[in-house]
């Protein structure tokens, strides 16, 4: 028999998991191209929202929605890619935090004209409802599809960015832009594709996000703080380094709240705000 | 335009100089006593946010702190003055220097931590401490009545003479008094040997501590100048109204202000105020439309002054009006 | 509060608002209420409940056409309320102030109603002390004590459970509840084993139920603001293997509401909770409202919605009372000791307190064909807010 | 360090012992023994990646060094900031302009005037009542013959001008010591000319030390030359000396006029 606290440390790498799936994407433009997206969740909401479609208005099962949640927010994110966010990649930070926060403000108001301001709640399938035992503990088996998950996108993630050419690609452009286009590195397309994986990924996560914290309108602004978190402890541009921060920021919360509850709204800021401390350029940043 | 003078003291005293369009500005905002008399209410309401961004626009727009928890000092302020009616009396001018003073010290803490950092970090950071200070509002209800709001403010009329009337007369007249002075205030700073400073560390953050600047004493001193004038604007919004919601603290105040002070035009003395009067004009006739979906309309607002009139209304106006003039 | 200044604003207000001046063949209503942000859906039911009950009774009543004003306050945002009031009232010259999905933004406006004398209806902010903020305020919702504790004095008595988890929302409300229900649930003789106020913004209860379940109660007290929490929580009692069949576990009508139930799906089944409404409650004036609702707005409401459509009502009947007199002080005195058949069942408003007086239902979780809904299994009739005149 | 160590370099206007410095393998500075004389005119040269500018970042202290000190008047200055540093009269420009995009000259001039002469803190005065600061910062663009685009933005002015604004920021700070890291960088030749007859021109208490990569230069306005290969002193000596060293010419000299 296990202590229960092991139970509630796996619930904690399940939302950290979650979380990790929401942000990686904006870390990686962050750090490739110094956009700074607050559109980003916008995205992850589009993504809830295309599931939520599929699975109640055309009876698609579960999975089948995640990718179509997936190629949904990348294809939107590559035409508001191409007409908007490229005319602004010289302008300065204000002026992308006006023009995302603007993006955002829309996306909140179109998403409650078509869906309504209510909570969309989907039914899972069977086999990911319910627990399963493990030694005495409980484990849920949504959530240990979604640790599956995390772990998978981030294998996924650094073999295709270590070991292909377009991730060497992606890491010349991230470690110096101008050195990078006098090698012929289109830097131009390569962010337009790292920007579409990264709005995609950021969809698969509001999809799997329906299951633990719901969906509705303010979507888009309410994770923008937890997504922003990750990346900066995680450090700007690094797939390990959101992975860790997620780990850390869902462990540390759950373990906090539950030795000691009356942090409990403090703790990830906390943990924030101490990691920034000492180390700036978070976890595993360069700069 | 006239030619520059030959004397370069002469020519710094010429930059600092009042333009007629400045006079004819603050006449202006004496403009809705008559033409907007049922309108005073969001005048206040304007006059507070413009003060509030003025504040961030010193940290930010001067001394390139982005920060996204400046609401922190707005709602010290704002409970300041809440509890010192409460506890003390209703004066009002002794409660706006209380609430200065307590900001004030918040701002100097915080600086310590706040002028370590930069870019991100420093985002995240001043975002981090307004989200404590938020939580710990909530946390201490006994003093701060959580999130059911402040109860019990009442204050005296002010200089004795006037009450805070229904139509928000008193209130307009008294906040746009306060806005003033504390303008008055920053327009000096800017124009002094410390704005200069500022304007320094704004442009080139590497070459300060080449020409011997301590440039973390500047951003601690200015930070807490700006703590101070947040606290005042906080101050004004728990007077003028009689109430303090834990609102005042949240992140949605600090992203608001940012947005309006960068609708403005960041940089720029006016920019705070003149954001704040479009953002929030704009919200009250969107959202008299449709109280659903004003976010859409802001939101397109927003999209439309980055993509025709780069770094503000102000920043953009002000680039376009050159360019016609090399023509 | 200084008394000339109110007596002096009100004198003003009286003598010269365009509204009460000018008032010839209108009734304008302002509605204050959180139309964006966070809490948009609840001020979206509110919203369409006043909609149906103007749809089903016409805009014209005593001979005066209703009219509509609605502004948005965007949360809980006291400052902004009182704005918005004070703008309806001297701007748009309303007579009447209704609305409020907060407790702050009731707050803000009740000086302004005090003030300038007039009407108000709470259709749904639940904390206790709002009422006593202007002598022109009736709420048409619920308070918190009113459930906490009638659920608290429930589960000791008929419910079986002498030991109690208590866990709420740190926050004004969630602290109201877990008062009233601790202190209802200890008089009649339950011990508390232990409790635990959840940040308010808290997307994950693992950690939390897990300290309930480690302390073994007999039974566990929820309250957790509506939106994404109740599923939230709800599933977290399943994951961490607290199953509402065999622990008790009661809660206020949020945590069981439509949404959570329908997101929860079978762990729900057995969950516990005492409320003033569900859209499943079987009367035949219930069925027709949820049929009509449904009709318009293509959803079931839900409490929101039946505080916004009892407000409607309650204007109404006031109004009829006073031939169409519009004033606060013939308003409020028409509102008071009101009693009306609702969807809800039968509420009253207190004479003395103006505060609303209704059964409270005891429900049980359960499925119904396919579908899964809160059946109702108990009721205490006629409850009063409790904390009135209490110190 | 003894204090007979501390008297034998109170001669000279700058000194280094032993300074090094290293980024995990790559050593960038390998134990620099320097000492400049008073009004001593330096030159600092060697081949691209030699660690010149690494070695003025140590001296200002905007790089920490690993070993060794470095003395100011005799003064040990190793542990103190870049603007203690700057205070106490070691300046520096820089190889890429490092000005104030959207400050003029004056404004920039005055800042560092004002930040020298401690009255930056003063938030509650106009800049312009302090007569002194303003009309020394204006005397040192005229001497640097910036007089005429005072008033100019300074990112509309042509290169050269900020080249030798980088020169009158430096200036601006009093220093006795100023470090120039190639101040004629990406200047047209015809008129890098001009920027080293300003540098000439500066007052003789003034102690220089100039990256430089044109040998016309360095032999015309040199008085004592330092080569830098590989992190390391290569070797020293009067402009003839190194003239004629051939290992010089090899390492440096030879590449680059053959290579």
């Amino acid at each position: 028999m296990l202590p229960p606290i092991f139970g509630v440390l796996f619930d904690g790498v399940a939302y950290g998991m979650l979380l990790f799936v929401l942000s990686v994407g904006l870390s990686v433009t962050l750090g490739l191209m110094n956009f700074v997206n607050l559109a980003h969740c916008a995205f992850a909401m589009l993504g809830g929202y295309v599931t939520v479609v599929l699975m109640r208005d055309f009876n698609w099962p579960f999975f089948a929605t995640l990718p179509a949640a997936f190629f949904a927010s990348a294809v939107v994110s590559i035409i508001v890619e191409r007409t908007l966010y490229r005319r602004l990649y010289r302008a300065t930070d204000l002026d992308q935090v006006l023009l995302t926060i603007g993006l955002a403000f829309i996306s909140v108001a179109v998403a409650a004209w078509f869906f309504t301001t209510q909570q969309q709640p989907i039914t899972m399938p069977g086999y990911l409802r319910g627990s399963i035992d493990f030694f005495g503990l409980n484990i849920g088996l949504y959530r240990l599809f979604l640790v599956v998950v995390g772990i998978a996108v981030t294998i996924l993630l650094i073999v295709t960015v270590e070991h292909t050419r377009f991730g060497a690609q992606v890491r010349a452009a991230v470690d110096n832009q101008r050195m990078a286009r006098g090698l012929g590195i289109n830097v131009d397309r390569t962010f337009a594709i790292t920007f579409a994986l990264g709005s995609g990924l950021a969809g698969l996560g509001g999809a799997l996000a329906i299951e633990i914290v719901g969906l509705d309108p303010q979507f888009a602004l309410h994770y923008l703080v937890y997504v922003l978190i990750i990346v900066s402890v995680g450090g700007l541009g690094s797939i390990l380094g959101s992975f860790a921060a997620a780990c850390l920021i869902g462990i540390s919360d759950i373990a906090g709240k539950y030795y000691v509850p009356e942090l409990g709204a403090f703790l990830i800021y906390l943990v924030m705000v101490a990691v920034l401390m000492w180390r700036p350029a978070g976890l595993f940043g360069k700069r | 335009m006239a030619p520059p003078p030959a004397n370069p003291q002469a020519y710094l005293q010429s930059l600092s100089r009042w333009r007629p369009l400045e006079i004819a500005f603050w006449l202006a905002t004496l403009l809705p006593f008559w033409l907007f008399p049922n309108y005073l209410g969001l005048a206040n309401q304007i006059a507070v946010a413009a003060l509030f961004a003025l504040s961030l626009d010193l940290i930010l727009g001067y001394a390139g702190i982005v920060s996204l928890g400046h609401a922190a000092f707005f709602g010290v302020g704002a409970y300041t003055a809440g509890l010192f009616s409460k506890f003390v009396w209703g004066e009002v001018f002794t409660g706006l220097i209380a609430a200065a003073l307590m900001a004030a010290l918040f701002g100097y803490v915080s600086s310590f931590i706040v002028a370590r950092f930069r870019h991100l970090t420093l985002i995240m950071i001043t975002l981090g401490l307004g989200l404590l200070l938020h939580s710990a509002a909530n946390s201490a209800h006994f003093i701060t009545g959580g999130s059911d709001g402040f109860q019990g403010i009442s204050m005296w009329k002010v200089a004795g003479l006037f009450r805070f009337d229904l139509y928000g007369q008193t209130a307009y007249a008294y906040s746009l008094g306060v806005l003033f002075i504390v303008f008055l205030c920053a327009r000096r700073l800017i124009n002094s040997p410390f704005g200069l400073s500022l304007r320094g560390i704004r442009e080139n953050w590497v070459r300060m501590p080449a020409i011997g600047a301590d440039s973390r004493a500047h951003i601690r001193k200015v930070y807490t100048i700006s703590a101070a004038m947040a606290g005042i604007a906080g101050a004004l919004i728990a007077q003028t109204t009689q109430t303090v919601s834990l609102d005042a603290l949240s992140f949605e105040r600090s992203a608001d202000v940012v947005v309006m002070l960068v609708l403005g035009g960041a940089g720029r003395l006016y920019g705070g105020i003149v954001g704040a009067s479009i953002f929030l004009i704009a919200r009250d006739q969107f959202s008299g439309i449709a109280p659903q979906y004003w976010y859409f309309w802001i939101g397109v607002l927003l999209v439309m002054v980055v993509m025709l009139l780069p770094n503000g209304i102000l920043g953009g106006l002000s680039a376009l009006l050159a360019k016609w003039r090399r023509k | 509060m200084n008394r000339h200044f109110i007596a002096g604003a009100a004198l003003l207000a009286a003598a010269t608002l365009p509204g009460t001046a000018s008032a010839q063949n209108t009734v304008k209503i302002g509605v204050i209420s959180a139309y964006s942000g966070q809490f948009a859906d609840t001020a979206a039911q509110i919203d369409n409940g006043i909609k149906l009950y103007m749809k089903q009774h016409g805009d014209t009543v005593a001979g005066k056409k209703i009219e509509i004003i609605r502004k948005d306050t965007g949360g809980p945002n006291s400052d902004v309320a009182k704005r918005l009031a004070q703008e309806l009232v001297v701007r748009d010259g309303v007579d009447i102030l209704a609305g409020f999905t907060l407790t702050p933004e009731a707050l803000g406006a009740a000086q302004v109603s005090e003030e300038a004398k007039k009407f108000m209806v709470n259709m749904n902010a639940a904390t206790a002390i709002v009422v006593t903020k202007s002598p022109y305020m009736v709420r048409t919702s619920v308070t918190l004590p009113q459930i906490s504790e009638t659920a608290g004095t429930w589960l000791a008595t008929k419910g079986g459970a002498k030991k109690v988890y208590t866990m709420v929302s740190d926050f004004g409300p969630g602290i109201d509840a877990e008062t009233g229900f601790q202190r209802a649930f200890k008089a009649a003789g339950g011990e508390v084993v232990g409790s635990v106020r959840m940040p308010v913004a808290n997307p994950d209860f693992s950690a939390f139920v897990q300290r309930a379940k480690d302390q073994n109660p007999e039974a566990v007290f929820v309250f957790v603001p509506g939106g994404a929490q109740p599923a939230a929580i709800g599933k977290a009692f399943a994951d961490r293997g607290m199953d509402p069949t065999k622990i008790k576990i009661i809660s206020t009508g949020e945590a069981v509401d439509e949404t959570a139930v329908k997101a929860m799906g079978d762990v729900a089944l057995g969950r516990l909770s005492a409320w003033h409404y569900d859209y499943n409650q079987k009367s035949k004036m219930n069925d027709e409202f949820v049929k009509a609702f449904n009709a318009e707005f293509k959803r079931n409401p839900d409490f929101f919605a039946v505080g916004g459509y009892d407000g409607m009502h309650v204007i109404y009947e006031s109004l009829k009372k006073t031939s169409g007199k519009a004033d606060g002080e013939s308003l409020v005195a028409a509102a008071k000791a009101m009693k009306w058949e609702s969807p809800r069942g039968p509420v009253s408003i207190d004479a003395e307190t103006r505060d609303i007086v209704q059964n409270v239902y005891i429900r049980k979780v359960e499925k119904a064909g396919s579908a899964i809904v809160n059946v109702e299994f108990d009721k205490v009739e006629n409850v009063k807010d409790p904390t009135h005149g209490r110190k | 360090m003894s204090v007979a160590d501390t008297n034998a370099s109170s001669g000279f206007a700058l000194s280094t012992r032993g300074l090094s410095r290293s980024f995990g393998q790559l050593v960038v500075a390998r134990d620099i023994n320097l000492n400049l004389p008073v009004g001593a005119r330096y030159a600092l040269i060697g081949p691209n990646g030699a660690g010149k500018t690494t070695l003025i970042n140590l001296m200002t202290g905007m790089l920490p060094p690993n070993h060794g000190q470095i003395l100011l008047g005799g003064e040990d200055i190793t542990a103190l900031t870049p603007q203690a540093r700057v205070k106490r009269g070691l300046a520096r420009t820089f190889q890429i302009n490092s000005l104030f995009a959207h400050l003029n000259p004056l404004e920039a001039v005055t800042l560092a005037v004002c930040e020298r002469r401690g009255i930056s803190p003063k938030f509650w005065q106009n800049i312009a009542v302090n007569k002194e600061a303003i009309e020394e910062a204006y005397d040192i663009l005229t001497r640097l013959k910036l007089g005429d685009v005072a008033y100019q933005t300074t990112r509309e002015l042509p290169y050269g001008r900020q080249r030798l604004l980088e020169i009158a920021l430096a200036l601006a700070t009093k220093p006795k010591v100023l470090l120039l890291d190639e101040p004629a960088a990406g200047v047209p030749q015809e008129e890098s000319g001009d920027i080293f007859e300003v540098v000439a021109s500066l007052s003789n208490d003034l102690t220089l030390l100039f990256i430089e990569h044109d040998m016309h230069v360095v032999f015309r306005f040199a008085t004592h030359i330092i080569v830098l290969v590989g992190g390391a002193v290569f070797t020293e000596g009067s402009p003839a000396e190194i003239a004629a060293d051939p290992g010089v010419r090899e390492v440096y000299l030879g590449k680059r006029h053959h290579g």
